[in-house]
């Protein structure tokens, strides 16, 4: 259980949504409101596409895209507002809507979004973590098979959220979207982002005792005397 | 019953329809390829062996140690060895190895050759006993003048640029480096002679000598690519007897070869 | 790699069979009379044999990526591998002759590959194909990738390409069939039993364990105990030039199995670690002497 | 003492079998930890990453166009369309427009690649069926002509690198097209001859009819995609239903079945696209613009703008999707690949629930998936 936020909301929200889906979202805005301070992260996120430009690529002058704050509320933004879930959307660099969502909501919301009638986002694509500048973001693309519809939902956790010693934590869609459990697994193994609740939480692609987290930025990986160098090859 | 007898036949007529494509082929002309016997005739664009051209005309060298390779390369397979020459002021190529063990054959270092120095030839036959024999030198990769003239031709390649140049700027480029430098007499010998000498000889010159130090060069090669005023003096400081041999031989190869 | 190399490693004629392998593995008088039959008659039998190997060398049907559609379709009409007898893909190792290791070889899969090799009789010959298990190639970096097949089973032919053409993996063929040739029977034969039954490796962590069978063969149980903990001070001794500083307690195992004695990285420093740790030295000796007793 | 052997008769144990990694029909190094009850499957665990190798993590460590080389092995029987999602991931977020010759020759040589990974499933199919060594040879023959076909154009016969971001490599000669049209002329005998041996024999119609039946729900609920989920009903083919590239101007139509698919209608729906493939190329050939294939000249230095983009291409597979986040360097700062292989895989402990074990290479050879795909 790392940061306090996603690790007290998320069982009683749990089986609060699982009561009820559409009901679900009403008793949640008292929730959302508590969840808040999460949502005062967004500022800090909305700089955050260019941030890691400047930190990650140092030599090239990374020119910041001036964020375009959209005009008007997205489709999905609004959505989910009627149904009470406080959504921010993030400016954009691609056509596509991306807002964020906070870790307590986000089953309420990736719920709503999948079985309600009017928007029918049926498609999990992937679900993808990102080691932002100072964030774990859990990027969820959901696609739809039946209309054109596109939305990129991102649960971002704070870097100095997180304990020390200790995982990111987000809550796991896998118990009602089949779909999730591979990536939440994937992720888990090459992120190290903890997808709380997750029926088999366990490294997929590696080894199962490996060690460490391979695409975090902080990675470094183990030289041993299946990897070192060669004397007979320019390897 | 009736139907599952008319099953029966219909499935044995499938299979007789199956079996009678396949006994067709019994006539048809094989497609074997009979490749130790016929070597295939590949596209000119097949990246196979990576390989060194030299101009097709005069046989220069078409390498000028630029580097673009060495820094494109995904692999880090290319490791180029060059210095700076204090007469012409020009980079010269001392030693080319290409691990082939190590190369995917992307052919990005093709792309990126401004002198179309480094091809992919279309050998693919590359295989060996050992990993270090699949490290080619300068020597094993250069071509002759008539394999670069075949493969210029096959692949279109524009003829190099520089081959009319070539005898006028390096007679040129020697011509005010001595003016500039002390040593009058030592173009004006090089000038009469066969340009294209100097620098088809000296990789071959170098190479037997190379192979020798091979070891004590490489862990220079790094220290040789961040300052290229330093290995003049660097191999002698670190190994005086090996690495002298062939930086002597270099200029001398220069000079009095002509 | 060569035969000269072989020969002079001084091998103990009997080895030491550990006690639990001791059910499986055999090793009678006869055994050794054929052996010293063998070296009688090598220059007689050598001929003979290295036409019929050589002739037949049956690969296993072992591809984990690109390369093994090439090694598919050398099967195929168009390259039709069985021109040169060697057409008979066996999906068992115990009926193989030849690991073709098409592909890529992660941490997770290196102890399947072992074990594949190990259960191969001999003799048994390996082409390294394509660049990932030549020298890891375009995966040079990556930190999951075996670099080179040779760190974990001796390597007879190296055949470069990404993945090579068809013809390629022909020409490796025809030249691993040229080594064949030139082999001595009596050599060969000298290495019927030094192949192991067993080799224990971690299927979960895909790391090689520590070569127990050397150990036990060298001490009893109870140098096993202690002989770990060497192997732990010998990986460390070994390798100073480890930056990460992470180096696995299981260093002197599997790469051992191909890299000669005198030329491999690590070995200078073990001999200047080896007044201090006998253990380590034991060891080490009998991982290498196992590792030559592989390389073919 | 009659109970007793009653109760030995009724009670079976179940038992664990570790099917691969090696494996000749698991199609590389795919772990299936089964458990079985007598000759029923109780559950499959497929044990994944024995091909792990950290193609996303790549592509963090090297400058895009040197990644632009490697992801061809991320999906090896379709390299086109892992350099396409690529490609047009990137070209998204630079707003880089590409060329219509371009855009014709990547949906003619990714839809040559369509052929050639189906054929190449289609004899692996059919020797995880049995088939061994006989039918195989067929469809490779016409594969090799194909790699021909790409071996001039691309270089090499599996690893193009000829789809590059802003546009393609190298515009073919005229007679290349001369080529691809006898090909293509020649083709659609060959698929005849296939079914002729395979689409109506008894043997192979007892194998896969009725077998490994994928429901639309599950389909729907695992996120299926490609020719599993088409022959299941649902009709998403991004293609059609998210048109990118010049396939609004083409004419075909989406393959579905109208019942949930067993694995003879995933067989018969890869048949299909193969002709659909043929056809698209045919009309691609005609309609070839004159003109530029690269955009804007891309080289070695190349930087991408900063920002975050997500395309998806229809592969053989499935959607095959990229989604790339730049920080406008020469290095990207995530590459995170959604392969439909991966998510194909994961249905499969649901359709081989209660099927008997000689069951399983036959509906896991259906799904096709190849294994750098999943594990990349």
């Amino acid at each position: 259980m790392t940061d306090e936020k996603p690790s007290e909301a998320e069982k009683p929200e749990d089986k609060k949504a699982e009561a009820a889906k559409p009901e679900a979202a009403k008793p949640e805005v008292a929730k959302a409101d508590g969840a808040k301070p999460a949502d005062a992260a967004k500022p800090a996120d909305a700089a955050k596409p260019a941030a890691p430009a400047a930190a990650a690529a140092p030599k090239p002058a990374a020119k910041a895209p001036e964020p375009v704050i959209p005009a008007t509320a997205g489709k999905f933004e609004q959505f989910l507002k009627e149904h009470g879930i406080p959504a921010q959307r993030l400016p954009l660099s691609l056509e596509v809507e991306t807002i964020v969502l906070s870790g307590d909501v986000l089953q309420a919301a990736l719920r709503l979004l999948r079985n309600s009638s009017e928007v029918k986002l049926d498609l999990l694509l992937t679900i993808s973590g990102v080691d932002s500048n100072d964030t774990y973001d859990s990027v969820y693309h959901l696609w739809s098979y039946s209309n054109l519809d596109e939305l990129v939902i991102k649960v971002l956790i704070k870097k100095s959220d997180v304990a020390e010693g200790d995982l990111p934590a987000v809550p796991s869609i896998a118990n009602f979207w089949s779909a999730a459990n591979w990536h939440e697994r994937e992720t888990y193994d090459l992120m190290g982002i903890r997808y709380a609740n997750h029926p088999y939480l366990r490294r997929i692609l590696n080894p199962w005792d490996w060690e460490g987290y391979p695409l975090r930025r902080d990675y470094k990986q183990l030289v041993d005397c299946l990897n070192d160098k060669n004397p007979h090859s320019m390897r | 019953m009736a139907n599952l007898i008319s099953r029966a036949f219909g499935g044995l007529n499938e299979v007789r329809r199956g079996l009678a494509t396949v006994f067709k082929h019994t006539f048809r002309e094989p497609i074997t390829k009979n490749y130790p016997d016929e070597m295939p005739d590949l596209a000119p664009h097949f990246r196979g062996r990576l390989a060194l051209t030299v101009n097709p005309e005069t046989g220069d060298h078409l390498c000028i140690s630029c580097k673009q390779c060495e820094r494109v390369c995904p692999d880090k397979c290319i490791e180029i060895t060059s210095h700076k020459s204090p007469e012409t002021n020009k980079l010269e190529l001392i030693d080319f190895k290409i691990d082939h063990g190590l190369c995917m054959f992307c052919g990005l270092c093709t792309e990126v050759c401004p002198t179309l120095c480094i091809i992919n030839t279309n050998d693919f036959e590359m295989a060996d006993y050992s990993r270090e024999s699949l490290i080619y030198d300068l020597k094993k990769l250069t071509l002759s003048q008539d394999e670069s003239a075949f493969y210029f031709d096959r692949k279109e390649m524009p003829l190099p640029k520089p081959k009319p140049a070539k005898p006028a700027p390096a007679a040129a480029g020697a011509a005010p480096a001595a003016v500039a430098a002390k040593p009058a007499a030592v173009p004006s010998v090089a000038a009469p002679g066969a340009d294209a000498k100097p620098e088809t000889e000296a990789p071959e010159a170098k190479a037997p000598a190379d192979s020798k130090t091979v070891e004590v060069k490489k862990p220079e090669v790094k220290a040789e690519v961040k300052e290229e005023s330093k290995p003049e003096a660097k191999p002698e400081a670190k190994a005086e007897t090996k690495t002298d041999e062939p930086k002597a031989d270099e200029p001398k190869a220069d000079e009095p070869k002509a | 790699m060569s035969q000269g190399n072989m020969s002079t490693t001084a091998k103990p004629n009997n080895p030491v069979v550990p006690e639990e392998l001791r059910e499986s593995v055999t090793i009678s008088s006869i055994d050794l009379m054929i052996d010293a039959l063998g070296q009688v008659l090598s220059p007689v039998l050598s001929p003979i044999a290295n036409l019929a190997r050589s002739n037949s060398v049956w690969p296993l049907t072992f591809g984990t990526s690109c390369c093994a559609i090439e090694m598919m379709s050398v099967g195929m009409s168009a390259f039709d591998i069985s021109r040169f007898g060697s057409e008979v893909f066996r999906a068992t190792p115990r009926q193989a002759d030849m690991i073709i290791t098409a592909g890529t070889i992660t941490r997770k899969m290196a102890p399947a590959l072992i074990t594949l090799y190990e259960q191969m009789p001999e003799p048994k010959y390996v082409i390294a194909m394509g660049a990932c298990t030549v020298t890891g190639g375009m995966f040079n970096d990556s930190y999951s990738v075996v670099q080179g097949v040779d760190r974990i089973i001796p390597v007879d032919v190296y055949l470069p390409g990404c993945p090579p053409r068809p013809e390629g993996i022909l020409d490796a063929l025809l030249k691993l069939q040229q080594k064949i040739r030139t082999e001595n029977y009596a050599d060969r034969r000298k290495k019927l039993y030094a192949q192991t039954s067993v080799r224990p490796v971690d299927y979960d962590t895909g790391r090689p364990l520590a070569d127990l069978i050397g150990v036990v063969a060298e001490d009893t149980k109870a140098a096993l105990s202690s002989g770990q903990e060497a192997l732990g001070d010998a990986a460390k001794g070994i390798s100073p030039e480890a930056e990460e500083g992470k180096v696995v307690a299981t260093k002197p195992v599997a790469p051992k199995v191909e890299v000669p004695k005198a030329e491999a990285a690590p070995a200078p420093k073990a001999e200047a670690a080896k007044p201090e740790v006998k253990k380590v030295e034991n060891t080490k000796d009998e991982a290498a002497e196992k590792a030559d007793d592989k390389s073919v | 003492m009659a109970t007793e052997i009653q109760e030995i008769d009724l009670k079976t144990d179940e038992m664990i079998i570790n099917m691969g990694p090696q494996h000749p029909a698991t199609h590389g190094v795919l772990r299936l930890l089964l458990t079985l009850d007598g000759e029923t499957v109780k559950h499959v665990e497929p044990v994944l990453g024995h091909l792990h190798r950290a193609q996303e993590w790549q592509g963090q460590n090297r400058t895009w166009f040197q990644y632009q080389a490697l992801i061809d092995r991320v999906d090896y029987l379709s390299g086109m369309f892992t350099s396409w999602a690529m490609a047009r991931s990137c070209e998204q977020i630079d707003g880089t427009v590409v060329p219509p010759r371009a855009e014709y020759l990547r949906v003619m040589v990714s839809e040559m690649n369509r052929i050639t990974s189906h054929l190449l499933w289609l004899g692996t199919y059919l020797i995880d069926l049995g088939a061994m060594f006989g039918f195989p040879f067929y469809p490779f023959r016409e594969r090799e002509k194909l790699f021909d076909l790409f071996e001039e154009i691309a270089g090499q016969r599996m690893m193009f690198n000829y789809i590059r971001i802003g546009g393609v490599l190298r515009d073919p000669k005229p007679e290349w097209f001369d080529k691809l049209k006898r090909f293509l002329d020649e083709f659609p005998d060959r698929i005849d001859e296939y079914e002729t041996i395979v689409t109506q024999n008894p043997i192979f119609l007892k194998r896969t009819k009725g077998v490994g039946i994928l429901t639309q729900a599950v389909a729907k609920d695992y996120g299926v995609t490609g020719p599993c989920i088409r022959s299941s009903g649902i009709p998403l083919d991004l293609r059609r239903t998210k048109p990118y590239s010049v396939y609004p101007e083409l004419k075909f139509d989406v393959i579905t079945f109208d019942k949930e698919g067993d694995t003879w209608d995933r067989y018969m729906a890869r048949i299909l696209e193969m002709r659909q493939s043929i056809e698209i190329i045919r009309q691609c050939i005609d309609k070839l613009p004159s003109g530029d294939i690269m955009g804007k000249k891309q080289m070695a230095g190349m930087r991408i703008k900063a920002g975050e983009g997500f395309a998806a291409v229809e592969s053989p597979r499935g959607i095959l999707g990229c989604y790339v986040i730049s920080g406008g360097g020469e290095k990207a700062l995530r590459f995170r690949w959604r392969n439909p292989s991966f998510c194909n895989l994961s249905v499969l402990h649901e359709l081989l629930k209660g099927c008997p074990l000689s069951d399983i290479m036959a509906i896991f050879g259906s799904i096709d998936v190849i294994l750098p795909d999943v594990d990349r």
